[in-house]
């Protein structure tokens, strides 16, 4: 398989426009992606599927990804006039790098077998502009798993087939698998209560009726 | 000896003249207790367990229990056998509304005792024994065939010390006891309402 | 004595009555004395694998099973004719057999065209799409 | 009774979701009559766990399959991000809880692709033995369960539960339970199988093939289950390659892709064996796939058992305690009973993974249910879902 930057050139010249840049994989599994923008994804994937040479015909894994709004603490050395004195001080910035959520394809190709293409696409933020082209069209495999991750993380497919929930019931209405969902209060009794649990217990267990300093003795 | 019940040595002393006596209950309690049929009902790997425990090698036939009929409207008995899921459970109490009267209730598993291994899980029902009442529960993730059929003979026993009539007649009989327990709805963030009250009262206790 | 002729069918149609009516009489004097009757909305409803059923049951089916549950009549009724055929069969003469074979031969004819027009494939109607 | 539409039940009926506003009886006013909606419910004798399809026939020939999932979704993956990587091995296990050593072994791998751990020779062969035995057993079961679906209820089941159990006494006494081994650490195995356990592995492997020939006499000739699965549920390998389908169900179709021999991984490529490969891509062929590839099977555990050396089962500098991955990424793959078993981590350095995704295969061949069973009759559609072979657990996940 020719490497990555072959394939981004290639595709770049392939689809006029195409903005593709490549995220590194810093593990020791040397899986770098390809991180797609929305206009061109369609065409970009087209092209990996129905190019000769690469034929990534295998659309294996289809999944969904969130990244929490971060804040970035960088300190640098900065040069400050301190009264009257020139001293060397570290300034904190805080840089907000928001959140988005992220769809990532595994492609295979069955007729070279050769080995993982990963591509990536962000959406635009983790609010309602949580929209991404569907890429059933190209690879039928990700009819589902593109429902499993509307499901579960709430990114809206463009001209998916059938969009609709898979696991969870229709009714359901927040997106389970976010780093930020609370899961309802389902109090139930716990013999040891721990952490959120714990909190969230407080509020069933009527509280301790007042002891006659009965509590104050200590262990011997 | 209360009312109904065979005086011990009467029965000896007759057994040893060769008549035989029994009484209507015993009778009833006899037949039912020696063919329960299950309800083919499994959720998750606790299902594969029972159906080894129905196979040849641990044999389930050997305590009547081997005809698994499809349809809640024959079978006296439901294996919760598996994880009992959010969108699952309303499901199980409409199958368990449908069954006819003398019916019971195994829950096999962790899960289906309590959430077992997956209780953390946003859809995981902690429990069936919130929306209907359980007979016998059997720890274990999965329980082992044996524990199956320890549980089926723990469930004859029950159903050998039932009443047919008098003050501690069985619960079925009762013309008080519910015909069906509500069918939980699905809401928008859990299942409405999350326990059925009079089914499930967990024990009240101080902490804080 | 020799026992009336007609007396067999008497204890017959007597056992045959008696012995549904046993078991029902049994549950009526169980369900009045030891269990009370307690119907219910959902214990009544019509079981579909544990969901409520949607959709309604009573709907225009296909013209195949009308058709195929009119040949099957058909062939049932002639098999009631043939009966008595059958049973005096040695004693009859040689026009009996005849008339019978017409009857027999009529009917076949019209099972073949029936076949030949394909009422009777279960399968996926050709006409469907 | 009137047609009370979407009550509170789950998925919305076909009508709504096929043609939009149109109700279906006008659509085909001629003779053919309307459409009846039935749901093969969660609750059903045959689809294997807790699986439901809408289904709308035309008499009894299917017109349209509407699957739903997530009866069975216990949250794996919420949980596996919540847990430390060791702590979701046990719940690997309950994935596809057939083969909870070839889930095993998918983790493992890939976790060790994340984080670049070298595993002893010793602790491959018994991979390699363990992940075949499960192929065996899993092959196994879904001929019984397959045949039960096609009507002879019970009797094949026995035969395949008797082997079946006889490979979990293997698992038992080496690993301490018969169904949730959670038998391999990152970087080689928990404990070592000695030779007495090995002996047993060899003693049943022997013993296979006769039941094999028994068992296969019994269902491959008969003639009834050649008239109910030949040409049953007909898959093209360009739709099949398309929709992702993997293992058995893809080779079925003649597609020669068997993750063993693509990656090559743990030490497949020293054993010789073969790929058996359908051709019409027809629930007899994914029925004969699982046979031959039962006979494979005992061909890669003879080699295996005859070359397994003693040494070291466990990685020495792998730590348990204080687990946490560099920072990275990692999909690591096997080719499991049913498909393609894959994992996907994402690692930030924590002790518990960022994200924590399981390929299952049987949920991704399940994407082509609806295409197969269209035109077929109600019985078929039971046996083309018994021949794809879904475990819920992987299914809903």
């Amino acid at each position: 398989m020719e490497t990555l930057e072959q394939i981004k050139n290639r595709a770049e010249l392939a689809v006029r426009g195409a903005k593709i840049d490549i995220v590194a994989n810093p593990g020791p599994s040397q899986q770098s992606s390809l991180l797609l923008d929305h206009e061109h994804a369609v065409g970009v994937a087209t092209f990996l599927r129905d190019h000769p040479a690469l034929s990534f015909d295998f659309c294996s894994n289809v999944t969904g990804v969130d990244w929490l709004d971060r804040v970035l603490k960088k300190t640098a050395k900065v040069k400050q006039v301190v009264d009257g004195v020139e001293k060397e001080v570290d300034q904190t910035t805080e840089e907000k790098i928001p959140g988005c959520l992220e769809a990532v394809y595994h492609l295979y190709s069955i007729k070279h077998k050769h080995g993982p293409l990963i591509i990536r696409m962000r959406t635009a933020n983790r609010g309602d502009g949580a929209r991404l082209p569907s890429l059933t069209p190209i690879w039928r495999s990700a009819e589902l798993q593109e429902r499993e991750i509307f499901d579960l993380y709430g990114i809206r497919f463009d001209n998916h087939p059938d969009l609709r929930r898979i696991l969870m019931w229709d009714e359901f209405v927040d997106f389970p698998m976010r780093k930020d969902y609370r899961d309802p209060d389902d109090y139930e009794w716990e013999p040891t209560p721990h952490d959120d649990v714990l909190e969230r217990a407080k509020q069933h267990y009527t509280p301790r009726p007042t002891l006659d300093g009965a509590e104050n003795i200590t262990a011997p | 000896m209360s009312e109904g019940q065979i005086d011990e040595g009467l029965r000896s002393e007759l057994q040893r003249q060769g008549v035989w006596v029994t009484s209507m209950q015993e009778l009833y309690n006899w037949g039912r207790k020696n063919s329960i049929w299950p309800l083919q009902f499994g959720l998750a790997c606790c299902a594969i367990e029972m159906i080894a425990t129905a196979a040849s090698r641990y044999d389930i036939a050997r305590f009547g229990g081997e005809v698994f009929r499809p349809s809640p409207r024959q079978a006296d008995l439901m294996i919760v056998a598996g994880t009992v899921t959010k969108k699952m459970a309303p499901q199980i109490v409409r199958l368990y509304n449908q069954m006819p009267d003398p019916k019971y209730v195994i829950s096999m598993g962790a899960c289906a005792i309590s959430g077992g291994p997956f209780k953390q899980g946003y859809n995981v029902l902690k429990g069936i024994d919130r929306y209907i009442p359980v007979d016998v529960y059997i720890p274990g993730c999965p329980p082992r065939p044996e524990a199956l059929l320890h549980a089926f003979m723990e469930l004859q026993r029950k159903i050998d010390s039932q009443k047919l009539s008098g003050a501690g007649k069985a619960e079925f009989l009762k013309p008080e006891q519910p015909s069906e327990f509500p069918v939980p709805a699905f809401g928008e963030h859990d299942l409405q309402p999350p326990a059925n009250p009079d089914v499930y009262q967990p024990p009240k206790l101080e902490r804080v | 004595m020799t026992p009336n002729p007609y007396l067999f069918i008497v204890i017959f149609a007597g056992v045959a009555l008696a012995f549904p009516l046993l078991p029902l009489g049994l549950a009526w004097l169980w369900r009045r004395f030891f269990q009370p009757p307690k119907p219910g909305a959902q214990k009544n409803a019509i079981y579909e694998c544990g969901v409520e059923s949607i959709g309604e049951a009573q709907i225009q089916f296909r013209s195949q099973y009308y058709l195929y549950a009119i040949i099957f009549l058909i062939f049932d009724v002639e098999a009631i004719f043939l009966v008595p055929f059958a049973v005096a069969f040695t004693g009859l003469p040689i026009g009996a057999f005849i008339a019978i074979l017409v009857f027999l031969l009529l009917l076949i004819e019209g099972l073949v065209w029936a076949w030949g027009k394909g009422c009777l494939n279960w399968g996926p109607s050709r006409t469907g799409t | 009774m009137t047609n009370n539409g979407n009550d509170s039940a789950v998925a919305t009926s076909l009508r709504e979701v096929e043609t939009g506003h149109r109700p279906v009886a006008t659509m085909s006013s001629r003779l053919d009559g309307e459409l009846l909606e039935v749901s093969m419910g969660p609750q059903h004798p045959s689809t294997h766990g807790v699986f439901r399809m809408n289904v709308a026939l035309e008499g009894e020939i299917v017109r349209k399959l509407k699957p739903v999932f997530g009866y069975l979704h216990r949250n794996h993956e919420k949980i596996g991000e919540n847990a430390t990587y060791l702590g979701s091995m046990p719940y690997t296990d309950r994935l596809d809880y057939f083969c909870s050593m070839t889930n095993n072994w998918a983790y493992a791998l890939s976790v060790e692709k994340l984080v670049g751990i070298e595993v002893p020779e010793r602790a491959e062969y018994l991979r390699v033995i363990l992940a075949e035995l499960t192929r065996l057993q899993n092959h196994a079961s879904l001929l019984g369960f397959l045949l039960s679906d096609m009507g002879a209820w019970g009797t094949p089941l026995m035969y395949a539960f008797r082997e079946r159990e006889k490979i979990l006494d293997l698992f038992e006494s080496l690993s301490g339970s018969r169904m949730m081994c959670d038998y391999m650490r990152f970087g080689g195995c928990r404990v070592d199988a000695d030779d007495a356990w090995l002996a047993g592995a060899k003693k049943i492997v022997d013993r296979f093939p006769k039941f094999l020939d028994e068992f296969e006499a019994l269902i491959l000739q008969n003639e009834i289950v050649i008239a109910r699965t030949q040409n049953v549920g007909k898959l093209s390998p360009e739709l099949a390659i398309s929709a992702g389908i993997t293992g058995p169900m893809l080779r079925a179709c003649g597609v020669n892709y068997d993750i063993r021999k693509v990656d090559g991984y743990g030490i497949y490529p020293r054993f010789k064996f073969r790929i058996p490969l359908g051709d019409h891509g027809d629930t007899y062929d994914r029925l004969m796939m699982r046979a031959l590839e039962m006979h494979e099977s005992i061909e890669i555990l003879k080699q295996a058992l005859a070359q397994i050396q003693p040494g070291p089962v466990m990685n020495p500098k792998v730590k348990i305690r204080a687990f946490r991955p560099p920072i990275g990424e990692a999909y690591g793959r096997i080719e499991g009973p049913k498909g393609e078993l894959g994992f996907y981590l994402i690692s930030d350095g924590g002790p518990n993974p960022y994200r924590y995704r399981v390929r299952p295969p049987s949920f991704i061949n399940l994407t082509v249910l609806e295409d197969l069973c269209l035109g077929h009759t109600v019985a078929d559609v039971m046996v083309i879902l018994g021949s794809i072979d879904i475990v819920m657990g992987e299914v809903d996940r």
